[in-house]
């Protein structure tokens, strides 16, 4: 019997894993120049929301369009950090108040605001880069998941609070930086992040933390919690009369997706230099969805394929055809839908694997769904 | 009435009928038996055009039906009542059952229906997905009724009800058949109910018919021994 | 050749021996793009022009079109590439705060050169961008004073979109009003961007009755922000009570509609109407390459004036080289502006008169009022913050 | 022996009514252990909902369920399994997405928690419960298919199996055999009577060959109240019954 | 927040702000209907549906072009045609993406969200392309334009007064459409199984496609209103979209009567706040209510209790 056999990794994902390692590791630093590996780098950073999304939506069944929240608050997390770094009484002399935000000058703020002070501390801020998305996503979770609001109504609720964010700090501009961000980062701990080796050295960690979250994901995905997933997001009345709290296995999927979205900001933000509230709205939530979509909403790998390639079509597209480009990603966006279901990875595990591996056994047919649902 | 010549269906790659051949004349009510996972599900949606065939032909009153959509077989004179009554659960009773007047242009549901099943009368207001399964069951086959057919299909229509039922059952498809000349189409595990209601039982045993014989004189040992191996 | 390129060209810029390409970055997709097109219009008239008179030093000026698609991170992305992979001497570009502060480290870093056309809040000075259009003080003092002068204006109801650009405006405003003009502001409101619904902050105005509506209303929410004032019976053409307002160039009216419009006030540099030989020229050519129906808003000017500045200071400093364009570019003047005579300030914003103008139902602007000498750009106003 | 614990399961007064229909109605029963009680009754008569009122998926309106000392109407559908009540639906619900040892691997009662579910490793001891409660609902063979390709049977004998692998004190099953064919009712006649050795059950059934089978105790219950309770033999001689229920 | 009022100010305060509350939900409603039918109805998530809108709102715009251009003489009427033109535009464009979209998706119902969201990009370029970049200017009829005056403080603006005569006309005419007629039972029928209305006779892909279409042409008919009191432009569609879908939610997804107590409750709050405090705070507050009582009440404030 092969019942024993649950290991971490089959041959076929730790091949996966390989091939994503080889690609991002050596592949793209080998064929990109420094811009576009930095390109990248920012693509990456979609990733981490991708692969939280790959378990909520693909494994838990839990749609979120607010995504873009968490990885806001990652962001604003780490842009805060550096915001301080960055305005020393001497960078910000001409101010009125130096040694605060140039923003905070501007909006006539004399004062840190209390709740800014922490994050003169790197560790504080890399905390809360993960805590901080967490409570919230706990909060929301809670709220939601305990009154069973699921479906189709939980992905709107995340979507109003997204527009409920991103209305408050851009109406709070003199504590957030309102519609500008925060801007204008320089350096971390004194290493200058706009440097192109800067940049360089950035991507890797990128994609090395991307890793680790990827081990974490893909971990619970093998563990009893990534079949429990699977089982609620098909039966969820039989998960409860097994003896599980539903609503805690929601909590934890929804917060860990959180916990990625955030480290996936305070990334973005690092890599780009700077955060601002149209990374918290309900069009980025909504691309990051369809960053999950594309490369198969099941496949937390595909997951990471989708975000580099919806983006990187997103930026060739717009240089090519800078009038017309929305055409080419609308169409793509309705033709991943229509004619690839399971995305990038459902093309590569139903027609491209077979193919390769010619182990092609004719199985019995797939059930297919009843379509009679009441 | 129901005429079917050679019929194949299958699920994707895999062929579940291979072939059957169902004759039933006007006012026959003909009971198709087999274990589960035989294909009499499959041959009740295929025959709805809910699966397409794969090959074969369909007639039904003498007119071809084959490759037809649903709703238009129904307009031609079939109906059906789905294993698992998949009644509407959001609509109360009354719009469940209206739902089956859609092919006929009546706005009314005719008042024998009710009279069959009195107590989805008494429950008329009542949202279908609120009912217990038994009494979804009656609404499903009233459902069916309602469309006024020349051909029923019901799929093991005994599942879940209560006994004292399912005998009325089998004497209220007799009497629907003999008011309406009604020709029906009764799929079932159960051959008791089977020899209550039918004139005639055939037995599908993976995708092909393997015995076929009228009520009278029918060798019950035999089709026993075919649902119990 | 007059210009070896191996001279002008030391720092390795997108410049040959017969051509120079710069950067447009505008959003031409997405919710700015309805603002943002004019700008690209243009400086694309202005560099074809530039080009029919023989380009700059001896090279026709070829363009590298991209497009912010109304998404900050997208801007910073795409002006990288300009700078980093195109190695464009100069850009046109932006029209937002917002997507400037996005920018802004990336030509500081890679030392670009941005040519910036939007009136906007100040509170900034790069050396790595020239800002075409007027801060906010230049925009907003003129006005406030003409008010309370020739309408003997007191009480004042603020109101704008909800960023940085109508709290810092309104700000500068208020401070004027209250300390400068002894008059009254009686309320002060912001809505979020793209709201679309009034009703309410016209109750309020009824309310408190106002002498003055200082409206910085931004994007689509102006539409539905006049069509509502007007259906509620405030009737801008009797000023009871008097609405001015700095967001409003030809451009919106284009979309608010002129009869919506009809006797509102705005304070800016540039209005399409100006009569003067320049700008008759200019509507002129504008609209012969972009159409009859096509109208001129202030912004749009500005955007006219970069590839113009740019190409002064190129032919000052002998060199498309940054750092000498830059040396070069302060305090060059322009003559043949639209809006009349500017002069580069050394904090890089420009000279300039302002004016006011009174809506009219075509959709045009009548010049009601124009500052005597050139404004001098304050972009970080003593005693106004 | 006390009261208290001769009996495993004490129903008294309940009641629920939805929107003014009382679909239960101050409903007593009294469930001993190492029973099996069948509750029968006319479709529409309230069986699935005390067995939802039970196990907490409806709320009762009225009345006290007392599971050993635990009173049931006051806890969390998942709580009330772990004091001891497995639940089986109606239709079969299994996880069509997983085999069938995943499936029992989900019920295995252990990892509860969510840190518990991450935590959970299949230890030899997990396998060789579910190998060993895979024969009892005779699917040893199939462990590695996947549920959706079970037949309507199979899936009914999984959701049991899911259950018994809890080790309930308690089994409540609506309509085990609903859609089976002769054969597997009588192996499942044979399964359950196996499995009432040691704790008791709670069947729904209107097949009454089957519910002969396997029955201790058969209580009819009518318009959510209770019409007769006795053995089979006394519940179908009662006229009562034969009117409402069984038929002439 | 009421100390700076006196008494009769608050008075006519309060009536105001209902009255355009009221203005409001009828913007609310007009909105959302035609989402009610599509996402309420038959479970589509059309993200699309504010360019279904702006649509409308292009077609008004030409039409007021024609009419100056061509019948000046009854430019005081155009509005009428333009809305059964844009009821039919927008209908058109409706029938023609459920043929080639949406009628593949009716099993994913999210993947609908997702496909929508692409074609509602689409639809962007296409009127950017076709119309331009810039706003449009939609001129109304004089006697649309102006008020009544009720008392000295408080006068009620035309356009508003329409705009609520549309909404409650068009409610009316959904509610019957949906619940009213055979009609309705079909399109419900088809969304709790779309197989077995198939098999009771309904013919699901004609129904789902003329649903679809009257969906989307009752958009068109909103957005055909809206230009009197907002803009029309290529994205200006993309303003509605949270808003509308939160309305049909918060209301009940397959009430239309939840519909409009949920536009009634939001807008009424809303305005009421807006008064007192900046807009964006009673923006967020509304919403944050909204959120609050969605999660007391998940299935929103009119929904049918099923058992599972
Ligand atoms: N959706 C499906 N996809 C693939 N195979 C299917 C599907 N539905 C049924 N089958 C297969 O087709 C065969 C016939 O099934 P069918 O449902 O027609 O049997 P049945 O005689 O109605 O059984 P039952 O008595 O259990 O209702 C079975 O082997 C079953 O596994
Ligand atoms: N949520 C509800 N709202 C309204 N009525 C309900 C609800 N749930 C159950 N009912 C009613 O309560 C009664 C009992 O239903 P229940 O499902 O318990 O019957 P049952 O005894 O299991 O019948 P069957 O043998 O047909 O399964 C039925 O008349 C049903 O219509
Ligand atoms: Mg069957
Ligand atoms: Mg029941």
């Amino acid at each position: 019997m092969t019942l024993s056999k649950n290991p971490l990794f089959t041959r076929h994902e730790a091949a996966a894993f390989a091939v994503l390692a080889f690609v991002i590791f050596l592949l793209l630093p080998a064929a990109l120049d420094n811009f576009r590996l930095n390109l990248f780098g920012k693509y990456l950073t979609y990733a981490f929301v991708a692969v939280g999304l790959a378990l909520c939506w693909g494994a838990g069944g839990i749609l979120s369009l607010g995504q873009g929240v968490f990885f806001g608050l990652g962001g604003y997390c780490m842009a805060m950090f550096l915001k301080l770094e960055a305005s020393t009484p001497e960078n910000t002399s001409i101010q009125s108040t130096p040694g605060i935000p140039d923003f905070m000058d501007w909006n006539q703020l004399t004062e840190l605001p209390l709740w800014w002070t922490p994050f003169y501390s790197l560790t504080f801020a890399l905390i809360a880069v993960v805590i901080v998305p967490v409570i919230f996503a706990f909060i929301i979770g809670v709220a939601m998941f305990r009154r069973r609001v699921g479906g189709v109504y939980f992905a709107i609720i995340t979507q109003a609070f997204a527009a409920i964010l991103t209305i408050l700090i851009i109406g709070q501009q003199g504590f957030t930086g309102g519609v500008n961000g925060i801007t204008d980062l320089r350096t971390l701990k004194g290493w200058d992040i706009r440097t192109d080796e800067a940049k360089e050295v950035l991507y890797y960690v990128n994609g090395a933390l991307l890793f680790v979250v990827l081990f974490i994901a893909h971990f619970v995905r093998k563990s009893k919690l990534g079949r429990i997933l699977i089982a609620m997001r098909d039966q969820e009345d039989r998960v409860r009369f097994s003896g599980y709290d539903v609503a805690s296995f929601k909590i934890f999927i929804f917060c860990l997706g959180a916990a990625f979205a955030g480290i996936g900001g305070a990334m973005f933000t690092l890599q780009v230099g700077f955060m601002s509230p149209t990374l918290v709205g309900i069009v980025p939530s909504i691309e990051m969805v369809i960053f999950c979509a594309v490369g198969g909403r099941l496949s937390i790998i595909g997951a990471v394929y989708g975000a580099l390639l919806v983006n990187w079509a997103k930026t060739s597209f717009s240089e090519s055809f800078p009038e017309l480009w929305l055409f080419g990603l609308g169409g793509l966006f309705i033709a991943v839908v229509m004619l690839f279901p399971n995305g990038l990875a459902g093309v590569w595990t139903e027609k491209v694997l077979p193919q390769l591996t010619g182990l092609w056994k004719s199985r019995k047919s797939q059930p297919q769904k009843e379509e009679a649902l009441q | 009435m129901l005429n079917v010549q050679s019929l194949s269906a299958a699920y994707g790659a895999s062929e579940v009928l291979h072939g059957v051949d169902i004759n039933v004349p006007a006012g026959e009510i003909v009971a198709i038996m087999g274990r589960n996972g035989m294909g009499k599900t499959t041959l009740m949606k295929t025959l709805m055009g809910i699966i397409p065939e794969k090959s074969g032909a369909v007639d039904v009153d003498g007119t071809p039906i084959t490759g037809l959509k649903s709703h238009q077989r129904v307009a031609k004179g079939v109906a059906y009542v789905p294993q698992g009554r998949m009644i509407f659960s959001a609509m109360t009773v009354q719009e469940n059952v209206e739902t089956g007047l859609t092919v006929t242009g009546q706005s009314k549901v005719p008042d024998d229906i009710y009279e069959l099943f009195p107590v989805l009368l008494d429950m008329k207001g009542r949202r279908g997905g609120n009912l217990s399964g038994g009494q979804q069951q009656q609404l499903a086959i009233a459902r069916a009724l309602a469309s006024n057919p020349k051909v029923l299909l019901l799929d093991e229509p005994t599942e879940g009800i209560q006994p004292s039922i399912i005998r009325e059952m089998a004497r209220t498809l007799r009497k629907i058949r003999d008011q309406k000349g009604l020709t029906i189409v009764v799929s079932e595990q159960v051959l008791s109910f089977a020899l209550d209601v039918a004139d005639r039982v055939m037995v599908i045993e993976n995708g092909s018919f393997v015995h076929d014989s009228p009520r009278d004189g029918i060798d019950e040992a035999k089709v026993s021994k075919f649902l119990s191996v | 050749q007059d210009y070896p390129t191996a001279e002008v060209n030391v720092t390795g810029l997108a410049v040959t021996d017969t051509t120079v390409t710069v950067g447009i970055l505008h959003s031409v997709t997405g919710t700015m793009a309805i603002s943002e097109t004019g700008s690209v219009q243009a400086e694309k008239l202005a560099i074809a022009q530039i080009n029919e008179m023989g380009g700059v030093l001896g090279r026709q000026i070829e363009v590298i079109q991209e497009d912010g698609a109304s998404d900050w991170p997208t801007f910073a992305e795409k002006a990288r590439k300009l700078l980093v992979s195109d190695k464009v001497p100069a850009v046109m570009g932006c029209w937002t705060s917002a997507s400037r502060k996005a920018v802004l480290p990336v030509f500081e870093q890679n030392n670009g050169f941005l040519y910036y056309p939007t009136f906007y809040e100040g509170l900034e000075q790069s050396p790595n961008v020239i800002y075409t259009g007027q801060e906010a003080t230049q925009q907003i003092i003129a006005g406030l004073d003409w008010v309370k002068e020739t309408k003997g204006a007191n009480s004042f109801y603020l109101l704008g979109s909800d960023y940085i650009w109508p709290r810092t405006s309104n700000k500068i405003a208020r401070t004027h009003i209250e300390q400068f003009l002894g008059g009254e502001v009686v309320g002060e409101d912001y809505y979020p961007l793209g709201h679309t619904q009034f009703n309410s902050v016209i109750n309020k105005i009824r309310l408190r009755r106002p002498d003055v509506i200082y409206a910085i209303v931004v994007g689509g929410s102006n539409v539905a922000f006049y069509k509502q004032l007007k259906a509620a019976g405030i009737n801008m053409t009797e000023e009871d009570p008097i609405l001015l307002t700095i967001s409003v160039t030809e451009d919106e009216i284009l979309g608010i509609g002129g009869e919506n419009m009809e006797g509102a006030y705005a304070c800016m540099k540039y209005f399409q109407s100006l009569d003067n030989p320049n700008n008759i020229a200019f509507v002129e050519a504008f609209k012969e390459m972009w159409g009859e129906d096509i109208v001129i808003g202030d912004v749009t000017q500005a955007a006219y004036l970069g590839p113009w500045l740019w190409k002064a200071a190129v032919e000052k400093a002998g060199s498309f080289d940054v750092d000498k364009v830059r040396e070069a570019q302060v305090g060059i003047e322009l003559d043949t502006a639209p809006e009349g005579y500017v002069k580069v300030h050394e904090n890089h914003h420009l000279w300039s008169k302002t004016r006011v103008g009174l809506a009219k139902a075509d959709g045009q602007y009548e010049v009601v009022f124009e500052t005597a000498e050139l404004v001098e750009p304050n972009p970080f106003p003593e005693g106004y913050q | 022996m006390s009261l208290q614990e001769r009996y495993m399961l004490k129903v008294e007064g309940l009641t629920v009514s939805f929107d003014g229909f009382k679909a239960v109605d101050d409903l007593s029963f009294y469930v001993e252990p190492n029973e099996c009680r069948v509750i029968i009754g006319p479709n529409g008569a309230g069986k699935t909902t005390v067995l939802d009122l039970i196990c907490g998926r409806t709320r009762a309106t009225d009345g006290s369920v007392k599971f050993k000392d635990h009173e049931l109407l006051k806890m969390r559908e998942d709580q009330i399994v772990h004091a001891g009540v497995g639940r089986k639906f109606q239709t079969p619900s299994v996880y069509e997405d997983l085999t069938v040892f995943e499936n029992l691997e989900i019920s295995y009662p252990s990892g509860y928690s969510v840190f518990g579910a991450l935590a959970f490793v299949r230890s030899p001891n997990v396998q060789h419960r579910i190998a060993e409660i895979a024969e009892t609902i005779f699917l040893e063979d199939l462990l590695d298919e996947k549920a959706a390709f079970l037949s309507h049977g199979q899936k009914q004998w999984l959701e049991i199996g899911m259950l018994l692998i809890q080790d309930p004190e308690l089994l409540m099953l609506d309509e085990p055999v609903a859609g089976m064919s002769v054969a597997e009712r009588k192996k499942t006649a044979e399964l359950l009577n196996r499995i009432i050795q040691d704790r008791s059950v709670i069947v729904i059934e209107h097949d009454m060959g089957f519910v002969a089978d396997i029955a201790t105790r058969v209580n009819v219950l009518h318009q959510g109240k209770m019409l007769s309770e006795g053995s089979m033999a006394h519940v179908q001689a009662d006229p009562k019954v034969i009117e409402v229920y069984l038929g002439h | 927040m009421f100390s700076d009022y006196s008494m009769s100010e608050l008075g006519a305060i309060f009536a105001m702000q209902g009255f355009a509350g009221l203005i409001l939900f009828s913007v609310f409603v007009l909105m959302a209907l035609g989402l009610a039918i599509i996402f309420g109805q038959m479970g589509v998530i059309n993200m699309a549906h504010g360019e279904f809108m702006i649509l409308g709102a292009y077609v008004t715009y030409f039409t007021s072009i024609f009419f100056a251009d061509y019948m000046p003489a009854l430019f005081g009427t155009y509005f009428f045609v333009a809305m059964i033109l844009a009821f039919i535009a927008s209908g058109t464009l409706g029938l023609l993406v459920e043929w080639s979209i949406i009628r593949h998706l009716y099993k994913r119902p999210l993947d609908t969200l997702l496909a929508t969201w692409g074609l509602s990009l689409i639809l962007q370029q296409l009127y950017r392309t076709a119309f331009g970049a810039r706003e449009v200017g939609v001129t109304i009829p004089s006697w649309m334009m102006g008020s009544m005056p009720v008392t000295d403080m408080i006068e009620v603006p035309i356009n508003g007064i329409f705009v609520m005569v549309l909404a409650v006309g068009i409610s009316m005419a959904v509610y019957i459409m949906m619940f009213r007629s055979n009609w309705g039972k079909q399109v419900r029928a088809i969304n709790q199984n779309r197989v077995m209305a198939g098999a009771v006779g309904i013919n699901t892909e004609w129904t789902d496609r003329l649903t679809f279409g009257i969906g989307c042409g009752v958009a068109g008919v909103a957005g055909s209103a809206f230009t009197m009191i907002g803009s029309t432009g290529p994205t200006a569609g993309q303003l509605y979209i949270v808003d509308t879908f939160l309305v049909v939610v918060f209301g009940g997804a397959g009430s239309i009567l939840g519909t409009i107590a949920s536009a009634f409750s939001i807008s009424q709050a809303q305005s009421i706040m807006e008064f007192f405090l900046s807009g964006s705070m009673a923006k967020v507050l509304t919403l944050l209510v909204v959120v609050g009582i969605l999660m007391v009440r998940p299935q929103g404030l009119f929904s049918l209790k099923l058992r599972k």
